[in-house]
């Protein structure tokens, strides 16, 4: 299983503050992941469509879309940040 | 070098934050703070109250990161880095970058290397509360140009 | 905006300052300040205490003139500017400069300045007692070249 | 008359902090000034030899060689500064 965290913008356009998912071959990498999410269309493919930059994390550091995904992680999808 | 995160909702005391910071060092000889503090007003509307959200977590592994390369650029005695989050109002204080050195020109570098990684890299979000209704704050195009003022050739 | 210079003999209370500069201005975004310390050695020898002496009214006058220099070059809300003479020991705040504008960058820019023109303009001199005895403070090249950053075609 | 001052390490070679001069025709300007007192010789020759740099003021502003010395004056001399 991963657990896959959504903040700010993305958890309210989601309606979605977190979940847990399975790990499939073919979830091996960051960018499957983001594909699968927008496949499920509506809101999901309107915030992975790519008119918006959104940030991942994969076990709280940066991630890109070859960072590879296995059992245990923790994911989060993001906006860009605005602190400070 | 004494390097201190803090994410808190409490309000913090820049007084305080300074004392720690000096502490016995008397190889201080520069301590430069910015205290970022919330506006009335954004983008030319009013901005009533706000609230900040962060990542737990991967909050202060950022903000660990980005003391540990400040560290590696100049020679600091120590940093200290407090961030609110939670509902804030007009005039309250966000965040505390203090930064402390035996000279001023390493203080100064720091401190803004400091807050403007943490401006592009610290998960952190902003959400307005206005007239209007709520509304999340747009990245700034100017903090990032910010940002890259201080990429090397990595 | 708002400028404040003291030249005094008593400690300041930097919180006391930074409250100054924002108080009830919700126009302010940054607070950049700078605080210098005295420190316990310069020049590889150990300052067992340090007197400044400065040219009364002059002082006033010059810091005047870098206060009202560095608001012709940013857009800012306050600055004030606290430095102290007489006897200091080791870890004693010498000097405060704090800078409060809307935005960082210019808060940022403007506190440098003032501190780099104030240790090359304003006339302070430092006298350091030392285990060998006491010497006058040599001027440093590094603050003359921190100046000279500054300078515009004029 | 004016009054010249003299702070940090020259009031302490001329052993002198300030003293009272009549204003002379000949002591139009600061370089002639500085030029009568480098005559009187001895710590004053020293301090005034143009080894080591001396700041000049007149009424408290930043003066040089040309500036103009007028009745009533105040007049400094002091070393580089070093506050901070």
């Amino acid at each position: 299983m991963i657990n896959v965290l959504y903040f700010a913008r993305l958890r309210e356009q989601l309606d979605t503050e977190s979940e847990e998912l399975e790990v499939h071959p073919e979830l091996k990498d960051m960018s499957r992941l983001t594909q699968s999410l927008r496949q499920r269309g509506g809101a999901w493919a309107e915030v992975f469509a790519g008119r918006e930059t959104v940030l991942m994390a994969v076990n709280q550091e940066v991630a890109s879309g070859d960072t590879p995904i296995k059992d245990g992680d923790e994911i989060a999808y993001f906006p860009l940040v605005t602190g400070g | 070098m004494i390097k201190a995160i803090s994410v808190q909702t409490e309000p913090f005391d820049t007084a305080a934050e300074i004392e720690k910071l000096r502490a016995d060092n008397p190889a201080i000889g520069a301590i430069v703070t910015f205290l970022g503090l919330t506006r009335d007003s954004n983008a030319g509307q009013r901005v009533a109250s706000m609230t900040l959200e962060h990542y737990p977590g991967m909050t202060e592994k950022a903000l660990e990161k980005i003391l540990d390369e400040a560290q590696t650029r100049w020679e600091l005695q120590g940093i200290r880095v407090v961030h609110r989050i939670g509902e804030l109002k007009p005039q309250d204080p966000i965040v505390l970058v203090a930064v402390a050195s035996a000279h001023r020109g390493e203080a100064f570098q720091a401190c803004e290397f400091v807050i403007d990684y943490l401006k592009t890299r610290a998960p952190f979000w902003k959400k307005e509360q206005t007239p209007e209704g709520s509304r999340w704050v747009d990245a700034r195009q100017s903090d990032n140009q910010a940002e890259q003022r201080w990429r090397r050739g990595d």
